[in-house]
C-alpha cells in the first residue's frame, strides 16, 4: 500500500484533511494514527488566529459549509504541543500552514524548517479569512509567486492545496508546478452560502463558507482528474470522500494520496475502514501493488 | 473529573421506547452499551440521520442514564418538517440509530456537594436537569420553565421542590423561571441552568447580584462534536486550551461553564 | 405573485429549467402548465443535433451528472411542434438556444423574433458541448461580445445564462450586462465527473457531466447574492431548487424568478407545489407583495 | 395501444408484501391504485429512494398487474451495498414506497395474437415476461436463462411450455437461451425479449435469420422516466419522434421496440 509522495514514502495512501481532524488528538479516541499514511494538522499561523463569529457551520444537502476562518493557536504553541504529540506516532505528519501575506507564510515555513515534520501544506485557498489565503489561490501569477517564496525557506517538500473556485484549475496547477511545488493537493471548499427564510438572515455569520462533504466529490474528482493529465506532479485528491470506494475514484482519476475530511464528522472511524477498505480492494482484484492504480482511468 | 478520562465511542443503538410526551416532544430510550456506562449527568450524545442527504449531528442531552442496564434515555423537540428530529421521532422500538459519546463535560456534582442548589431549565433545557437531579446529593430546588404545555415536571418532585414558570400563565408562575423565584421567594448558594440564551442570560446576571456560583450549559452549531473542527466555540474569559484565543468548545470544553466565564 | 423580467410580466416567479422539461409535452400530465411563470424549452440549435452517447446520466451525493450533449430537434421542427403546444396555455414561453458559433446562435434568435415567444434564454454554458457552449460562457470579453451580436438579433428580451465553472461570476455578471443583456439566468451545471472503480471506466460516455439537484444549492445561492450585488439586471436563480423554501432562498438572495430543474425528475409536480409553498409563505408572513422578498437578505 | 392514452401518476404505494426469492432476488407486492389500473404487459414503474441523497428513479418492470385489486408485483435484484435497490430489499409490509408509473410502451400483444410466441427472459429480464405470458392470447413456449440458480421459472408452467438453460448447468440446457432453443429444437412464429443486451443481440440475429419478427425490451440509465430529458436513448433506424435523429427513448418510445428498428 506505500505510496511515494514526492520523496516521502507513505505506508498507505490515506491521510486526514486539514482542519477536520485537528492535529489528531481527539482522534485518536477512535482510531489508531500508526494505521494512517499521514495527518495533515489544521491550518497554523504566525501567530495564534481567533477565526470568525459563529455560527460557524451549516448542514447542506449531502454536504456542509463551514466557515471557522482558521482559528489556530499560532506557531509556537503547536510545535510545543502539537508537534510533540503526532512524533510518538508512526505516520507522517503534513502541517497546514495559513497566512495574511507572503511573509506570514513564509515564518511559519522557516520556523518549521527546524521542526520533525515531513512535508508542509501550504493552504491559499481558504474561502473564509477576507486576507491572504483564496487571494493567492484564485490567481496563477500570484501562485506562482508564493510557491517560489514560501520553496526558499521550505526545508520539507511543499504541497499546494489548490481552490476549486476557478475557471480553470490546470493553469492553477501549472502556476504552482512552475513555482516550484512539490506536490499538489486538491480540492479545498468550494464557495457555498446558505439562507434561513424564516429569520430572514445568513445562516453563517461569516454570510459564506466553503462546501465540503460527498456533495462535492464529482467536481474534486474532476479536477483531479484534468491536473493529473496537466501536470506531472504527484497530487493528494480530496473532496467528499467517505468510503474505500470513493478513495478509489480519485486514485484512478489520478491522486496519489487522498484527504479524508469532513466524513471524520459523521464517521470518526473513517479513515482507518478507507485502509482497511483499500487494502481488500486490492486484494479482491488482484492488484499487487496500489501504484498500478494512480491515473488508470484516461 | 477530566473529560480526556472518558471514552467516546459511535455505535448503532437500539431504540427501546420512544413515546410522544408533548407538543413535538418526544422521550426515547436506547440500548446504549458504554456510551450509558461511561456517562455522567450534563453530558450529551451526538444522533445522526438515515437520511444520507443529512451528515451533521444532532447533539441531544442525556434525561436519564441507566448504567447498570446501560440506557440512555433522551427527551428532544421536533424542530420542523424534514429535519432530523423529525426521523427521530418516526423511528419504532427495535430500530438502531447511531449514536456517539458520551460527549462534553457535564455539570460539576461535586462542586455544590450538600448546598442548597437551584436547577434550573428552561423548555428543551429541562431534561438534561432530571439524571442531574437524580445523582446530585444537595437540597435541591427545581424551576422550569415553559411556553404553555408542561412535560417531565412530574418526573422531578421525588428529589424536592419543583416551581413551574409558564409563559401564557396556564402553570405555575406567569413568567420565565426568574419570574418563579421571585414570586416563590426563593433562594440558593448555587445554580445549575440549561435552556435559551435569554434565560441563560438572566440567571448569569441573577447569579451575579447574589454572589452564587452558577453553571450554565451552552448549544451551539456543532460539526464533530469532539473538539477537532473549532466550529461550536464561544467567547470566553480565560484562553482556550487548544487555541489560546479565549474560544472554548461547547463540546469538548462545556457545555457547561461555569457563567462567568463565557459571554452569553 | 406577479414579478416582471425585463418589462415581461411573470403571474408568478416559477419557472421550468432548461433542459429537464422538454417543451412541457410530457410534464402537462403531471402539472398544470397554466400554472407556471413561464416554461422554459430545452435548447434549442438552428439545426437537430444528436446529443452524446449513452449513459448520458449517473446519479451523485444529493445530485446527478448529464450529458446529454444539447439533443435537439432543430429550430425549424420546434417552431412547428413546440411553440403551438405551448401558447396554448397561459404561461410565458421562454426558449433556450444553444449553437456552435455566434452565428449559429444569432440564426435562431433571428428566427425566433417572428414567432410568439416572450423571451430567450441563451446558454453560453453547456459544458457537455465541444464546440460553443461553456467556450463563450468562461470569457468575458466573448461573453460581451455574443451577448452584443445576439442583441443585435433579438426581438425579445435576451436572458444570458452563466455558468458556475468560474473564478469570478460577478466579472461574467458584468460583462453580459456590458454586452446588452436584459436579464441573467444562473447557474447552469458544475462540471464533474464519476469513476465506476469496478469497470476502471467513467460512469458517463462523455467522461464529464453538468453537476445539479440539492448538492449545488449552496454554490448557486452563492452566487446569485453575488451576482444581485454586482449588476442592476433581474435575475433567475436555479441550482437544486426542490421545495418552496429553496425558491425563497434564492429570491431572498437576490433572484426575482427562478428556475427549477432535476427536482422534476424525482418530483414531476415540484413546480407546482413550489408556486402553492410560495404563496403559503406569503400568507403566512403576511407578506402583501412577493416583490418585497427580493435580495432582502444583505 | 398509445402511450399517450395511458395517465402517469407519482404515488405513496403501500408494500403488500415483501419476499427474497433467490440470492438477491426479491418480489415485492405494491397497493398502487391507478398505476395498476392503467398498466399493460411490459411497461415499467420508477421507485424511489427515501433516502434524500439518491435522486434518481429505480426503473423496475412489471412482474404482474392485478387490476381488479389495484395492486403491482415487482421482482428485482439487490445490485449492491448501499444501493437503493438494497433499501427496497429492507422495506416491511405497511410501508409506503414512491412509485412513478406506468411509464413505456408494453408489449405488443395484439400484433401477436393466436401466433406462436417465443417469451424469452434473460436473469432480471424475465420478470416482465410473466405478466406477458398471462395476457399474451397465443400458442406460448418460455425460454429463460439463468446463471445458477432459477426464479420464478415454476409461475410460467401455467402459459406454456417452459425451457430453462443455465450458465453453469445446474437445471435445463447448460448454455444460454439460445443454446436451449437448439437443443430443444424450438421454433416460433415471433418473439418478445428481455434480458442482458448480449443475449438481446444474439436473438436479434436469431429472428434475423429466421425472418421472425422480435420486440425486445431495452435498459439505459434514466433520470425523468417520462420522456423529458433525453437521457434514456438508444439508436434506432427511423428517426425518432422527439428530436428527429435517431435517438429513442427508452423510457418513452420503448423500452419495446422491434429489435430491427434499435441498435444494440
Ligand atoms: C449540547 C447540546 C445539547 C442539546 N440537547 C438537546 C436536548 O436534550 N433536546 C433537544 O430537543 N435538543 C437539544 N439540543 C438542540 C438540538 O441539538 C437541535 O434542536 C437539533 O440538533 C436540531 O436538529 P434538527 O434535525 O431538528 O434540525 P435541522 O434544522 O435539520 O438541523 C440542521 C443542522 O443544524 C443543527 N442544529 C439545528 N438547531 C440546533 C441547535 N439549536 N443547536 C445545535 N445545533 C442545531 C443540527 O444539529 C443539524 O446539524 C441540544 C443542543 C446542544 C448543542
Ligand atoms: C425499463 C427498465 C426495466 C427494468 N426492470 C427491472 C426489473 O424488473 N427488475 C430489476 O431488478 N431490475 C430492472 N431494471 C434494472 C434496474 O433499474 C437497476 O438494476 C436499478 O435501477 C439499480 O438501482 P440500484 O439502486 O440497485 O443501483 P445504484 O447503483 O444505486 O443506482 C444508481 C443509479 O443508476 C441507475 N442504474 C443502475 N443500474 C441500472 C440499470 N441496469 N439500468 C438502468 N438504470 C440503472 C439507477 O436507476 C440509479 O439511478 C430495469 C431497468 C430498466 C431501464
Ligand atoms: C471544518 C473544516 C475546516 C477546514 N479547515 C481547513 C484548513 O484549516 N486548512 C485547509 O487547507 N483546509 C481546510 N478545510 C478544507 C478540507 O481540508 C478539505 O479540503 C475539504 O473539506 C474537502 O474535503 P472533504 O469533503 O473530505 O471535507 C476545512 C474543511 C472543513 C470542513
Ligand atoms: C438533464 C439536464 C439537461 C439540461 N439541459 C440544458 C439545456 O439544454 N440548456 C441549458 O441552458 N441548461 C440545461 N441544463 C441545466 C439546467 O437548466 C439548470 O441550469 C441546472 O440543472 C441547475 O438547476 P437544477 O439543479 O434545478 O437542475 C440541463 C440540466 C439537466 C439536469
Ligand atoms: S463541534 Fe467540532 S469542535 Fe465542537
Ligand atoms: S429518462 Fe428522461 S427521456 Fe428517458
Amino acid at each position: 500500500m506505500n505510496v511515494n509522495l514526492a520523496g516521502v514514502e507513505l505506508k498507505n495512501p490515506v491521510m486526514t484533511a486539514s482542519g477536520t481532524f485537528g492535529s489528531g488528538t481527539e482522534y485518536s479516541e477512535f482510531v489508531d494514527l500508526n494505521k494512517l499514511g499521514a495527518v495533515v494538522t489544521k491550518g497554523v499561523a504566525n501567530v495564534p488566529w481567533p477565526g470568525n463569529p459563529t455560527p460557524r457551520v451549516t448542514e447542506t444537502a449531502s454536504g456542509m459549509l463551514n466557515a471557522i476562518g482558521l482559528q489556530n493557536p499560532g506557531i509556537d504553541v503547536f510545535c510545543e504541543r502539537d508537534i510533540p504529540f503526532l512524533r510518538k506516532y508512526d505516520t507522517k505528519i503534513i502541517v497546514n500552514v495559513c497566512g495574511k501575506s507572503t511573509k506570514d507564510y513564509c515564518q511559519v515555513v522557516e520556523r518549521l524548517g527546524n521542526e520533525p515534520v515531513d512535508m508542509l501544506e501550504i493552504n491559499v485557498s481558504c474561502p473564509n479569512v477576507k486576507e491572504g489565503g483564496i487571494a493567492f489561490g484564485q490567481n496563477p501569477k500570484a501562485l506562482e509567486d508564493i510557491t517560489k517564496e514560501v520553496k526558499k525557506y521550505a526545508k520539507q517538500p511543499v504541497i499546494m492545496k489548490l481552490s476549486p473556485n476557478v475557471t480553470d484549475i490546470t493553469e492553477m496547477a501549472k502556476a504552482a508546478e512552475a513555482g516550484g511545488a512539490d506536490v499538489l493537493s486538491l480540492i479545498n471548499t468550494l464557495t457555498g452560502m446558505k439562507i434561513d427564510i424564516n429569520r430572514r438572515t445568513f445562516a453563517l455569520a461569516n454570510k459564506t463558507g466553503g462546501m465540503s462533504g460527498p456533495a462535492v466529490k464529482p467536481v474534486a474528482v474532476r479536477m483531479v482528474y484534468q491536473v493529473a493529465n496537466a501536470v506531472s506532479l504527484p497530487i493528494i485528491g480530496m473532496g467528499g470522500i467517505a468510503t474505500a470506494e470513493d478513495a478509489l475514484e480519485f486514485i484512478m482519476a489520478g491522486a496519489t494520496a487522498v484527504s479524508v475530511g469532513t466524513a471524520n464528522f459523521f464517521n470518526p472511524y473513517a479513515t482507518e475502514e478507507i485502509v482497511k477498505g483499500i487494502q481488500e480492494f486490492l486484494e479482491r482484484q488482484n492488484v499487487a501493488d496500489i501504484n498500478e492504480l494512480i491515473g488508470v482511468v484516461k | 473529573m477530566s473529560t480526556s478520562e472518558i471514552k467516546k465511542t459511535k455505535r448503532s443503538c437500539k431504540i427501546i421506547s420512544q413515546e410522544c410526551i408533548g407538543k413535538d416532544i418526544y422521550s426515547m430510550w436506547l440500548n446504549a452499551g458504554e456510551i450509558a456506562k461511561n456517562a455522567v449527568p450534563g453530558q450529551f450524545v451526538s444522533l445522526y440521520s438515515r437520511d444520507g442527504s443529512k451528515l451533521l449531528p444532532r447533539p441531544i442531552s442525556l434525561c436519564e442514564i441507566d448504567k447498570e442496564e446501560e440506557k440512555l434515555r433522551l427527551v428532544y423537540r421536533v424542530t420542523g418538517r424534514g429535519t432530523g428530529t423529525e426521523e427521530f421521532s418516526g423511528l419504532h422500538a427495535g430500530v438502531p440509530i447511531e449514536t456517539l459519546g458520551p460527549l462534553g463535560n457535564g455539570f460539576p456534582l461535586d462542586a455544590v456537594k450538600g448546598k442548597k442548589v437551584f436547577l434550573m431549565g428552561g423548555g428543551i433545557g429541562i431534561p438534561p436537569m432530571l439524571e442531574t437531579a437524580k445523582q446530585l446529593d444537595a437540597e435541591k430546588t427545581m424551576v422550569l420553565g415553559y411556553r404553555d404545555e408542561l412535560f417531565l415536571n412530574k418526573e422531578f418532585e421525588a428529589y424536592g421542590d419543583v416551581y413551574v414558570a409558564t409563559e401564557d400563565g396556564s402553570a405555575g408562575t406567569k413568567g420565565n423561571v426568574m419570574d418563579a423565584i421571585r414570586e416563590n421567594g426563593l433562594e440558593a448558594d448555587a445554580i445549575f441552568a440549561c435552556g435559551p440564551a435569554p434565560m441563560l442570560r438572566a440567571i448569569k446576571a441573577y447569579a451575579l447580584e447574589k454572589g452564587i456560583p452558577c453553571w450554565i450549559s451552552m448549544e451551539e452549531r456543532m460539526a464533530c462534536g469532539v473538539g477537532a473542527c473549532l466550529a461550536c466555540v464561544c467567547k470566553s474569559k480565560d484562553v482556550d486550551s487548544h487555541s489560546h484565543v479565549h474560544n472554548k468548545r461547547v463540546c469538548k470544553d462545556g457545555p457547561v461553564f461555569l457563567s462567568t466565564e463565557v459571554e452569553l
